[in-house]
């Protein structure tokens, strides 16, 4: 039979689903496999609407961004009733009909966090959260936390300003983090912020009180515009989840599934049950990648970015070694 | 500056008019007939298959419900930009309330559950619309407060964290595999209507006759008649066409659509029937009228917010029903469907003019085009430019029909 | 007409001013049982308000209100109908995108059961503006395009529909033609003759006269003077309406 | 119901009135100033810094500057919906132009690129207005559908991508470390405001005393001209209290703070004093009276909506600079907060009343709220909760504050 | 004042519906210079939707517009205004939220400069009011909240200050008091001497007696006859507006 594989995103305002997407679609080419999509635009009723309309046109294995994990699941006994199987992609959904792929978002938090203090070990730290309406931004906030809270409870970190961000908007990011820079008096000695977009945003209000480049700041996704930031020494990392990877991955198990492959016989299948309600799901748990200055030619080693790209402006002694 | 009319008046020529309809619902009709049919042809039949129809309709379902109580709002020269926030924070205390506080099993707890939840929505209404009416408040600030407020109000109720699963009871209302009433009850519903319309049809055209008040002619009668019949037939036959998966058997109506229909059958009567509705219009029209003919205005106002309040927490259950789960976004931006919706039904801004089936018919326009786009693949962007594009040309050619019927 | 019987209307010291503009100073009227009160006055001399005091439209800064010897508060529109005041406003009041006999029985419809009766309130309509004997092609449409004599017919049949005690006309027939304004005016007389008080508002002193028991004449918010029409002639009172003064020869009644 | 009028009128007693203010105005100063002692008093001292209030105007700017064309649009009884996609797809665009199609060191870029970004946004506005005047679509609809179609625009521009970062010399649009004119500047500016309040003052009261028109007493004179020379002052100070922490030197006057201000004033002189402003407010109180009066009503709304556009593109520029990037996500839902303002700033949504210092109050009222929160570091739902409740109250005091003025 | 001089307006054969209302229906009118030409009628006769085709508020179904004896388009109101064709409107067409220069000078306002002259509007606004001896006591006010006689004068300010050829009065001293209305009255005189073209509508027979040169009496959209004032009596006129037919004796002027 035909492979129709319908993905359902949950937005396409952060450009790394862009490359996602691009994964999946050549993969799926190269197996043979039509791909259909629908973009929730961050709205779960509408991502509900997506995929009933996928199945709707023929869609016989279903890949799912979910919005919301758990108010994604009436879609996902849906298609469990009418038998077409199910990839949560990226974000957890507890069902074990579904096979998980993801980079582990809490992880990825905890990374996000490693970085910082990787580089400031004590003082005042700000967490520039995510959009307070997408369980991601609490997620990652979580990991952020094993990793922080001890030291916060000990009081060597201090948490100065935790706010999250409307919509993952950067200039929100910009006008929070102008204001917790105001009452901390700039006193501010590291920035946890939840992705690329929004480090951007505080980035540029660290360079409005000239505390560009001086203060660390974390991010992921790998945006250009990041990594160029990194090149100039204005970011400290990012957290760098190859989408490509992640996507081809996605595309092969689709067809495997379609195919009539049990979750749990997928290649590579590992039990997971790390989330929330603790329910067993079959998995595939990629490793994100953090870079920083000193790794960069890893991004362009795998492609991900042109030299050009990364390493616009960013000259000079200080200059990363990939830019030399 | 064109004022439409809630009142047919021509009577020459062979023409819409002669058939004493309403030009812009039979024009509505008509458009999204024709959005139909174009995606019908681009998406290969997926369109207008009866599971896509059955989709469509319980996605139409809560913007259809609340938008019959905007429409009143936007006549009485208000807007309400909190309902989204309403809908998300009643939605999440019933989801709190189902899945959390009361017993999932016994009989009582998902009424109780709907009950407060209405009667909270119709308190937050009241409440805002006592800020309009007594306060002298702009209704945009006050709702816009109410925006606000209720969001925060969704976050803090449970911190942010998404509540599931609801009860069972309680998803029926959101037309999931278990919320629909079946084949037989569907059929039973659609004998009933078919009723009604007859004997209705048949009464009004035999007293007017009698009372010597203008009438269609006895074959325009039939045929307007003959085609109600047929849009009822047809639409039971989509709401049996889609078969449940588990048992074959069809699903019949979803529960959120008959609540869609009945909110939308009664709201239609209340507003060509009764003194409310009649006073409500008036208030739009000249406000300082209605008050000088003795109306009390303020607690018309305070009522008109009280019954929206009522229908956003109708359709945060729906939506939380439907989503087996409360979350705090749910609903957000829901007003400017909501009122896109009524306006496109024709509902007009500056007041005193507006329908409940156009704003029905205009919640269904645009739940096609999303419905539609979608399955042709195009890339959101170019979905959201389409859209937009759809729209402004859909109304456009609605305002050149008006004008070719005032000539 | 005089002192054995209990004034239908007394309004006393009426004052009434807006955001430093006084409309009204110490205004005082009466009116009794099936007479014509005429209020006359320059352009913007505060006819329009005091009668809009009565019917509720406004609140007075300050006076009283006695209907039948008994002070009332007449808080809103409301209020003034439950008492039996009728007002043909000067502006009309109409609901513009409601059809004639909605508007004749807005506030007042009648029902079958919950329902209105449509049918019921066309036909009455209907009877009303035949009387008056008003040109309107089709009740059924919204008035905004009617023309003003159309309109004010509408507003007239509106008040007169419904049995009152008390009818202002605030210039019921300044668009009205010779033969419609014919019809009001014996209209006046009929309900004159059952009894009814009307307060009338009119610039054509040749029919005040006609109709008129009483005058009372304003000037810049204040009372020039009160005298019965059989006492003066029409020159006098224009003169009461130009300088502003009661002539030598007459005395308020 | 109540109206409130752009003329006052009253004259007598010791109020404001009699001091010929504008009460509302007045009222606003006093709510924001009263917002501001609490949140400094709350923030020990961090709301009233210099540094605050410097950063509190550059984050006014983008609202700012969109509201005064907001106010024309609602004046006219319409509203534009688009402003947010239009700021988003002209600053997207503007980010392209300079930091991937113009080389980044001429000096011809950056005003070039600027002029092609408001060129555009003057089109896109003019494009819809037409669609309004012309064509008789309500402006609600037109600009729904700008909304999608140029937040779709924004997206499909770069496939998604944020673009940064910008040339150095277009950021000075943004406020930045760069964006801001220096102290000597400001102080030159602020001394030319001054002689100009004085002036114009002196004049004034000389020419009115001389043709008998009424005037205030001169003490009062004196005592309003003070206060307009303290604020001037004052917000010199400001400007130049906030050091550069490269040379320690003061900032002065933020660039985009600057093209508020002017926009404003310019906008409070196009409304006062020409016939373009008053064919706008004409048209607002009753349409058919304009049009009858001879006066071109479709190009007048026309350009209205072009001005619209013009503005948002300017806030798209400042945006954009301010954040050094453009994003596919810049401006969403700006036009809430836009509308927002001018209703707070007294522009009633049912036409005819408006005026732009109002609305610049509403605007850095909102902003003021915002900053003041994120100082003490509320959570994000309290926040909103807190804005809500604080906007309905404010408003609710000066509906008060009105009607006692009207006695 | 007839063959040799050339008509200031022919309006001929004029026809305009509304949604199946035959308002006007082949109306032919026409004025000469210093000719002032009475309209009459029923309510809803056709009188202001006539007149409202030679202002350009409405665009004619089909007949001409004749102006000096040129055919012309009168396709919007500044057309008509470039004519120097000056309009009352009955609902008078006030912007309500603009004071009374604004109002009376809307369109065409003084400037210095790019700047609008304030002050020079204001003093011709007050000399132009007091020409019609109107009593407002503060101009700078919005006109919102006025008298019914107030407004109209604002509205006859608005179209008697600007030259005019052709001066069309739909009812305009309806809500004027009778000094007022004696004022516009001696305007309409001074006008006319001066060679304006005026279309008078009005239900007052008298003063339309007095004033106009020639009448011409409408029905149900139709022209009954047009007569010259000097050969008919009142009475004839009543029966022409009631009957909707010319008197035996007459015959067409
Ligand atoms: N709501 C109001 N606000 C402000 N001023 C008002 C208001 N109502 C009336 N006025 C003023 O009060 C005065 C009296 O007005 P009113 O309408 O009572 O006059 P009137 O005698 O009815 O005049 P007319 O014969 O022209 O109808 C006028 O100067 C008018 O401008
Ligand atoms: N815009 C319109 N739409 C629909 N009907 C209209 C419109 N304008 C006028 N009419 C109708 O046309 C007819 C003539 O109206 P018009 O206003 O010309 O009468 P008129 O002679 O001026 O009457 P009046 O003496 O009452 O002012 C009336 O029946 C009226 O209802
Ligand atoms: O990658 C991020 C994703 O995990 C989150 O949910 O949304 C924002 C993105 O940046
Ligand atoms: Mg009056
Ligand atoms: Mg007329």
């Amino acid at each position: 039979k035909d492979i129709v594989v319908g993905v359902s995103w949950s937005n396409f305002q952060e450009e790394r689903w862009k490359t996602d997407e691009a994964a999946i679609k050549t993969k799926l080419a190269s197996l043979g496999a039509k791909y259909i999509s629908a973009d929730a635009q961050s709205n779960n009723e509408k991502q509900l609407s997506d995929i009933e309309g996928l199945i709707t046109k023929g869609a016989n294995v279903l890949i799912v961004l979910a919005q919301d994990s758990e108010a994604v699941l009436p879609a996902i006994s849906r298609a469990k009733a009418e038998g077409i199987p199910v990839i949560s992609y990226d974000r957890l959904i507890e069902d074990p009909w579904a096979f998980y792929i993801s980079f582990d978002n809490r992880e990825v938090g905890r990374l996000q966090a490693q970085m910082v203090l990787n580089t400031k070990k004590s003082g005042n730290f700000a967490f520039i959260k995510g959009n307070s309406a997408d369980p991601n931004a609490d997620l990652l906030f979580a990991g952020q936390m094993d990793v922080l809270g001890a030291a916060i409870k000990a009081g060597t970190i201090k948490k100065v300003g935790e706010q999250y961000t409307d919509g993952w908007k950067p200039e929100v990011a910009q006008r929070n983090m102008e204001q917790i820079l105001t009452a901390q008096n700039n006193k501010v000695d590291a920035v946890v912020a939840s992705n690329d977009g929004t480090a951007g945003g505080a980035i540029a209000a660290l360079a409005g009180v000239g505390l560009a480049g001086k203060v660390p700041v974390s991010g992921q996704d790998a945006d250009k515009a990041a990594l160029n930031r990194i090149a100039r020494g204005l970011q400290t990392g990012t957290v760098w989840k190859d989408s490509r990877t992640l996507g081809t991955k996605a595309a092969e198990i689709a067809v495997q599934l379609g195919n009539g492959t049990a979750v749990n016989k997928v290649t590579g299948a590992k039990p997971f049950n790390g989330g929330p309600r603790k329910v067993n799901v079959s998995g595939l748990l990629l490793k994100p990648i953090v870079i920083t200055k000193t790794n960069l030619n890893v991004i362009l080693d795998a492609k991900w970015a042109t030299k050009a790209e990364v390493c616009a402006g960013a000259t000079g002694a200080a200059a990363p070694a990939a830019c030399k | 500056m064109t004022r439409t009319t809630r009142i047919q008046t021509a009577r020459g020529g062979l023409s819409l008019a002669n058939l004493q309809l309403d030009g812009r619902l039979v024009f509505m009709m008509l458009a999204i007939a024709g959005i139909g049919v174009v995606f019908h042809l681009l998406t290969d039949g997926a369109f207008l298959s009866a599971r896509n129809l059955w989709n469509l309709s319980v996605q139409t379902a809560s913007v259809g419900v609340m938008v019959s109580a905007m429409v009143l709002v936007i006549v009485m020269r208000h807007v309400d930009l909190s309902i989204g926030s309403v809908l998300g924070f009643t939605g999440m205390l019933m989801a709190v309330l189902s899945a959390r506080v009361l017993p999932p099993d016994a009989w009582w707890s998902t009424p109780l559950t709907l009950l407060l939840g209405l009667a909270v929505g119709a308190l937050i209404g009241a409440f805002q619309g006592a800020w309009v009416a007594y306060l002298g408040v702009p209704a945009f600030i006050v709702t816009l407060g109410g925006l606000l407020i209720y969001r925060g109000g969704a976050w803090l109720l449970t911190a942010g964290q998404t509540v599931a699963p609801l009860s069972d009871s309680f998803q029926v209302l959101g037309g999931g595999l278990s919320g629909a009433i079946g084949g037989p009850l569907t059929w039973l519903l659609g004998a009933l209507a078919l009723v009604a319309v007859l004997v209705n049809d048949a009464r009004t055209y035999l007293t007017r006759q009698r009372r010597g008040l203008p009438t269609r002619s006895l074959p325009l009668q039939l045929l307007v008649t003959g085609l109600v019949v047929l849009l009822i037939v047809g639409f039971v036959e989509v709401m049996n066409g889609y078969p449940d998966p588990r048992s074959g058997l069809p699903r019949g109506m979803p529960v959120p659509v008959l609540i869609m229909i009945v909110v939308t059958l009664v709201m239609m009567w209340v507003v060509r029937a009764t003194r409310f509705g009649r006073y409500v219009f008036a208030y739009g029209g000249n406000p300082e009228a209605a008050r000088l003919a003795g109306i009390n205005t303020a607690r018309l106002t305070t009522l008109v917010f009280a019954l929206m309040g009522v229908f956003a927490a109708l359709a945060g259950a729906i939506q939380t029903a439907r989503l087996n789960a409360g979350t705090n976004s749910t609903g957000t931006l829901a007003e400017l469907s909501v009122i896109a919706a009524a306006v496109i039904g024709g509902t007009s801004l500056s007041g005193g003019t507006g329908s409940i089936p156009g704003a029905f018919l205009g919640a269904l326009l645009m739940s096609s085009l999303v419905n539609g786009m979608l399955l042709l693949d195009l890339p959101s962007a170019w979905q959201n430019v389409v859209q937009g594009g759809v729209l402004m040309v859909a109304v456009l050619l609605d305002v050149i029909a008006a004008r070719g019927r005032a000539r | 007409m005089s002192a054995p019987v209990t004034p239908l209307v007394q309004m006393r010291g009426i004052h009434k001013a807006f955001g430093g503009v006084h409309s009204l100073q110490d205004v005082s009227v009466d009116l009794y049982p099936g007479e014509v009160v005429g209020l006359l006055g320059h352009n913007g001399a505060g006819k329009s308000t005091l009668i809009k005091v009565l019917s509720g439209a406004y609140t007075p800064d300050s006076g009283q209100i006695l209907l039948d010897g008994q002070e009332v508060r007449v808080t809103s529109p409301r209020v003034a109908q439950a008492h039996g005041i009728e007002t043909i406003y000067q502006n009309l009041a109409l609901a513009d995108n409601l059809d004639v006999p909605a508007n004749i029985f807005l506030g007042r419809e009648l029902r079958r059961g919950a329902a209105l009766d449509e049918d019921s309130m066309e036909s009455a309509a209907r009877q009303v503006l035949d009387r008056l004997r008003v040109n309107i092609p089709d009740l059924k449409k919204p008035v905004f395009n009617f023309s003003g004599g159309q309109r004010q017919s509408i507003a007239i049949s509106r008040a007169i529909h419904f049995r009152a005690r008390v009818l202002i006309m605030d210039e019921p027939t300044a668009a009205l033609g010779p033969q419609e304004t014919e019809q009001v005016n014996a209209l006046i007389q009929t309900l004159k003759q059952e009894g009814v008080g009307i307060f009338l508002i009119s610039h054509d002193l040749h029919d005040v006269f006609d109709l008129a028991d009483r005058l009372t004449v304003m000037k810049t918010g204040r009372v020039v003077g009160t005298v019965r029409t059989r006492d003066v002639t029409q020159d006098e009172v224009l003169e009461m309406i130009i300088a502003g003064k009661l002539p030598r020869v007459l005395t308020s009644a």
